[in-house]
C-alpha cells in the first residue's frame, strides 16, 4: 500500500452561520475500510459527507487524497470518487439506461461492465428502456446503485443508501460493498441500520470516537 | 485527457437535448408566448400598419427577451430538485464545461425556435422588408447572450423557493445592452444604414458572455450547495 | 453673497421651490442614512443586554436543577 | 455542550472586533469633519456661487446631483470589491462591509435620480427625461435592488453573502457596458444636446463648491459605511463574548447582581 493513506482528514471544522457544526475531526481511512458515520439527526452526517466530496469547503483543516489536498489534485480525486446523496439523481423523463449513460459520462469513469448488465444485476432487467416516472422510488434507488457496479471509482461516499430499498436490495448492496472493499476500495457511508458486514469501523460524529462493530 | 474534458460538455448537452426531446410540447411554450404577446401589440396600440412598422423591431426584441426570461427560470430548477445538480458539482471536469453544455442546450431549445419564428411576427407587425435578415441575425446572437446572462440569474436563485421574480430583477439590468444593440441592428437596416456595426457589438457581447458567464454560473452553483 | 437679501435667496429668481425641495429631500435622506444605523446599533445592544438578563434570570431560577444549557447544537 | 462563542481560529485576518474598536475611535473626528465640509459646501453653493447664465439658479442642484451620482457609482464598486475580497480570502468582515454598502448606494442613487428629475422640470419642462445619465442611474438602482433583495432571500447568511458578492461582481463587469450602450443609444436617438451633468467648462467660482461637496459626500459615505458595518458586526456577532461584555457595560447592568 502506498505510504500515505487513501483518505485522511486532519483537524476538519465546519461552521454554518457562526454556529459551529463540528470541529477538530481527524480520520484516516485506507483501502479496504468501511467507515460508518453515526450520529443523531442534525449532527452533520450529510455535511461531513459533502465536505469529503468537495462540494462544501471546510472552515479549517484539510482533506487529503493520497497525501495531497483535494483542492490541489481535483481531477484525480473526482475521477476516483462516487457520491450518492439523499436523492438518486434520476431524471424521470429519461429511461434507466439513458440515466446511467449520462451519469457515467458525467463522472468520466471507464466502466467495468456494460450498463445493461448492471441493470440486470440490480434487478431492473425488464425496466431499462421505459421512462423512470413509471418506476417506484425503490427502483430509482436501484438505478443509482447500478452506478456502483459500473463505476471504477475507489472512493464511495453513500448518504443513507438503504432508504427505500427492499430486503433483496439490501443484500445486493451488502455484496457490492463487500466486493468493492475486497478490491481495495474505500466506503464512507452514513446510515442508521447495522451493517451485516465484519470489521466495519463506526465513527460517532458527536463524541468523535471510533469503535469496531 | 481531451476526451474527458469535453465529455462533461457533450454529456450534459446530449442529456438536456434528450430531455427536451422527450417533452417536445414544452419546447413550444416560449414560441407560443412569443406569438401570443405579439398579437397583443396591435390590440393594444393600433392595427394600422404604418405605425406598427415603427415599433415592430423593438417590440419583437422585447417580447423575445421576455420569452427567454420565462424559460431560463427552469434551467437548473429540475436538476436541483432531483439531485443531479449535486452530481454536476462533482464532475472531474471543470464546472464551467457542463454549465456550457446546459446553456447551449437551453439556447437550442428556446433561442433558436424564437429566432426561426420571428419573421412570421415581422409579417404580423408589418416590419419593413429590409428588416428581416438583420432581425434573424440579431435574434440568433441576442437570444444566445440572453441565455448566458439568464443562466447566471437562474444559478443564483435556484435554491430559493420563490426565485422566479427575483431572477427577473437580477437579470433585467444585464439584458439592457443586448436589447439596445439588437434593436439598433434592425432599425439601422430599416433606415437604410449599414447594420453590421451594431451586430458586431452584439457579437462582442456574446463573446464576452460565453467567456465569463459560465464562470459566474459555476461560482453561483457552488453557493447553492451550501444554502 | 450672490443674493442681496434673504428673501431673494428663498425665491432664487423663480427656481426656489425646485432647488429647495431637491435640497430638502437630499438632506432628509442623508440624515436618515446616518440615523438608521445609530438607532439600529443601540437597539442591538439593548437586545443583547436583555438576552443576558434573561439568561441570568434563567440560571438563577434553575440553580437547584442540573444546568440545561439552551444552546444545544 | 461546549459553547463555541470565543474560539480564536474563527476570527482570521481583519477580525470584526478589531474593526469595531478602531473605527469606534475614528467616528467622532469623521462625523465632525463630514458635517463641517458639507455645511461649507452647501452654503457656498447655495448662497455664494454665481447663477448659471442659461439655467439660472436651478443649476445649483448640481451641487448635490453630481456628488450623489459619483458616490452611487463609486459605492457599487466599493461594494463589489468588498464582496470580491470576501469571496477570495473568505473574510467575514468584508462580507459585512458589502452588506452595509448596498443600502447606502441605493439611497444615494435614489437621491441622484430625484434631484435629476427635479432639475429636469425647470430646464426641460418635464420631470422625467430619458437622458443618458439619468437612464444609466436608473439601471444602477435596479442593480442595487438586485444585490439587496438577493441577500435577503437566502436563509444561510454565508450563502447570502457569497451570492451577493457574485452578483455584485457580475454587475461591476456590466456597468461600463451599460453606461456605454445607454450613451450610444442616447446619441442614436437624440442629436447631442447638452448632457445634464457634463461639467461644462464651469466658472471657477461655480466649480470650487462642487469639489468641496464631492469631498463632503466621500467623507459622508465613509462615515455611514462605518456606522452600518458596525451595526452589522453587532448583529452577526451577538453571541460572541466581546459583544456581550459591550452590551453589559453599555447598559450599565451589573452581571453579578443576579447571584
Amino acid at each position: 500500500m502506498s505510504q500515505s493513506p487513501l483518505l485522511s482528514v486532519e483537524n476538519l471544522a465546519f461552521e454554518r452561520d457562526d454556529s459551529c457544526l463540528f470541529d477538530a475531526i481527524d480520520l484516516t481511512v485506507n483501502g479496504g475500510d468501511i467507515l460508518q458515520i453515526e450520529g443523531a439527526n442534525g449532527s452533520g452526517k450529510t455535511t461531513l459527507l459533502r465536505l469529503l466530496t468537495g462540494a462544501l469547503q471546510p472552515s479549517a483543516g484539510s482533506i487529503n487524497y493520497l497525501g495531497c489536498n483535494i483542492a490541489d489534485c481535483r481531477y484525480d480525486y473526482f475521477a476516483n470518487m462516487l457520491y450518492i446523496g439523499h436523492q438518486p439523481a434520476v431524471k424521470l423523463n429519461l429511461t434507466a439506461e439513458e440515466n446511467l449513460r449520462w451519469m457515467v459520462a458525467n463522472a468520466a469513469q471507464s466502466n467495468q461492465i456494460s450498463i445493461s448488465d448492471a441493470l440486470t444485476e440490480v434487478g431492473l432487467a425488464g425496466y431499462s428502456d421505459i421512462p423512470c416516472y413509471t418506476l417506484s422510488a425503490g427502483q430509482h434507488r436501484r438505478v443509482a446503485l447500478a452506478r456502483l457496479l459500473i463505476s471504477e471509482a475507489r472512493l464511495w461516499y453513500l448518504d443513507e443508501p438503504f432508504t427505500a430499498i427492499d430486503k433483496q436490495g439490501v443484500q445486493l448492496l451488502h455484496s457490492c460493498l463487500q466486493q468493492h472493499v475486497s478490491r481495495g476500495g474505500l466506503v464512507v457511508l452514513s446510515t442508521h441500520q447495522d451493517l451485516a458486514l465484519n470489521n466495519v469501523r463506526k465513527y460517532n460524529l458527536l463524541a468523535r470516537t471510533e469503535h469496531i462493530a | 485527457m481531451a476526451r474527458q474534458m469535453n465529455s462533461g460538455f457533450s454529456a450534459w448537452l446530449r442529456r438536456d437535448l434528450l430531455l427536451a426531446y422527450r417533452r417536445r410540447g414544452e419546447v413550444a411554450s416560449p414560441v407560443l408566448f412569443f406569438v401570443m404577446v405579439s398579437t397583443l401589440i396591435p390590440l393594444g396600440l393600433t392595427p394600422e400598419s404604418a405605425r406598427l412598422a415603427e415599433v415592430a423591431a423593438g417590440m419583437i426584441w422585447v417580447i423575445a427577451l421576455l420569452a427567454t426570461l420565462l424559460s431560463v427560470d427552469g434551467l437548473f430548477a429540475s436538476d436541483y430538485q432531483d439531485g443531479s445538480l449535486e452530481q454536476m458539482l462533482l464532475t472531474p471536469q471543470l464546472l464551467p464545461l457542463p454549465v456550457l453544455g446546459k446553456i447551449t442546450a437551453h439556447w437550442l431549445t428556446t433561442g433558436l425556435p424564437l429566432t426561426l419564428v420571428s419573421p412570421l411576427l415581422g409579417l404580423m407587425l408589418s416590419l419593413p422588408g429590409a428588416g428581416y435578415i438583420p432581425l434573424i441575425c440579431s435574434l440568433a446572437l441576442g437570444t444566445a447572450c440572453l441565455s448566458f446572462l439568464g443562466a447566471v440569474g437562474a444559478a443564483l436563485t435556484v435554491s430559493l423557493r420563490k426565485g422566479g421574480l427575483l431572477l427577473t430583477l437580477l437579470v433585467m439590468p444585464l439584458y439592457m445592452p443586448v436589447v439596445i444593440f439588437g434593436t439598433a441592428t434592425v432599425n439601422y437596416a430599416i433606415d437604410g444604414f449599414n447594420w453590421l456595426p451594431p451586430l458586431a457589438i452584439l457579437g462582442a457581447l456574446f463573446a464576452a458572455a460565453v467567456a465569463l458567464c459560465p464562470l459566474a454560473v459555476a461560482g453561483a452553483l457552488r453557493v447553492t450547495a451550501s444554502n | 453673497m450672490y443674493f442681496n437679501n434673504l428673501e431673494q435667496l428663498m425665491l432664487m429668481g423663480g427656481h426656489g421651490p425646485y432647488v429647495w425641495s431637491a435640497f430638502a429631500v437630499t438632506i432628509a435622506a442623508l440624515v436618515w442614512l446616518v440615523l438608521a444605523p445609530i438607532i439600529n446599533h443601540r437597539a442591538l445592544l439593548k437586545d443583547v443586554a436583555r438576552d443576558l438578563q434573561r439568561e441570568q434570570a434563567r440560571q438563577a431560577s434553575t440553580r437547584s436543577q442540573p444546568d440545561i444549557s439552551e444552546e444545544s447544537i | 455542550m461546549k459553547v463555541f462563542s470565543n474560539w480564536q481560529w474563527f476570527h482570521r485576518l481583519g477580525s470584526p472586533r478589531w474593526f469595531y474598536q478602531t473605527t469606534g475611535r475614528w467616528l467622532p473626528w469623521l462625523s465632525v469633519a463630514t458635517l463641517l465640509v458639507l455645511i461649507i459646501g452647501l452654503v457656498w453653493g447655495l448662497a455664494y456661487a454665481p447663477a448659471d447664465a442659461k439655467q439660472g439658479n436651478s443649476f445649483r442642484i448640481i451641487y448635490i446631483h453630481v456628488p450623489a451620482s459619483f458616490l452611487a457609482l463609486a459605492g457599487y464598486y466599493i461594494m463589489a470589491i468588498a464582496g470580491a475580497v470576501g469571496l477570495i480570502w473568505r473574510m467575514k468582515l468584508s462580507f459585512m462591509v458589502m452588506k452595509a454598502a448596498a443600502p447606502i448606494g441605493a439611497v444615494l442613487t435614489f437621491i441622484a435620480l430625484f434631484t435629476g428629475a427635479v432639475w429636469g422640470k425647470p430646464t426641460w419642462g418635464t420631470y422625467w427625461v430619458w437622458d443618458a445619465r439619468i437612464t444609466s442611474m436608473l439601471i444602477l438602482l435596479f442593480l442595487y435592488a438586485g444585490v439587496m433583495s438577493l441577500q435577503y432571500a437566502y436563509h444561510s447568511v454565508d450563502a447570502a453573502s457569497k451570492a451577493g458578492a457574485i452578483l455584485a461582481l457580475v454587475g461591476t463587469v456590466n456597468i461600463p457596458i451599460i453606461y456605454k450602450s445607454v450613451d450610444w443609444w442616447y446619441t442614436l436617438h437624440q442629436p447631442a444636446t447638452i448632457k445634464l451633468t457634463s461639467a461644462p467648462s464651469m466658472h471657477p467660482d461655480m466649480f470650487q463648491p462642487l469639489l468641496v461637496m464631492i469631498l463632503g459626500f466621500y467623507l459622508f459615505y465613509a462615515l455611514v459605511l462605518i456606522l452600518n458595518t458596525r451595526s452589522e458586526i453587532l448583529r452577526r456577532e451577538r453571541k460572541t463574548g466581546w459583544v456581550r461584555e459591550l452590551a453589559q457595560s453599555k447598559s450599565g447592568f451589573d452581571a453579578r447582581a443576579g447571584d
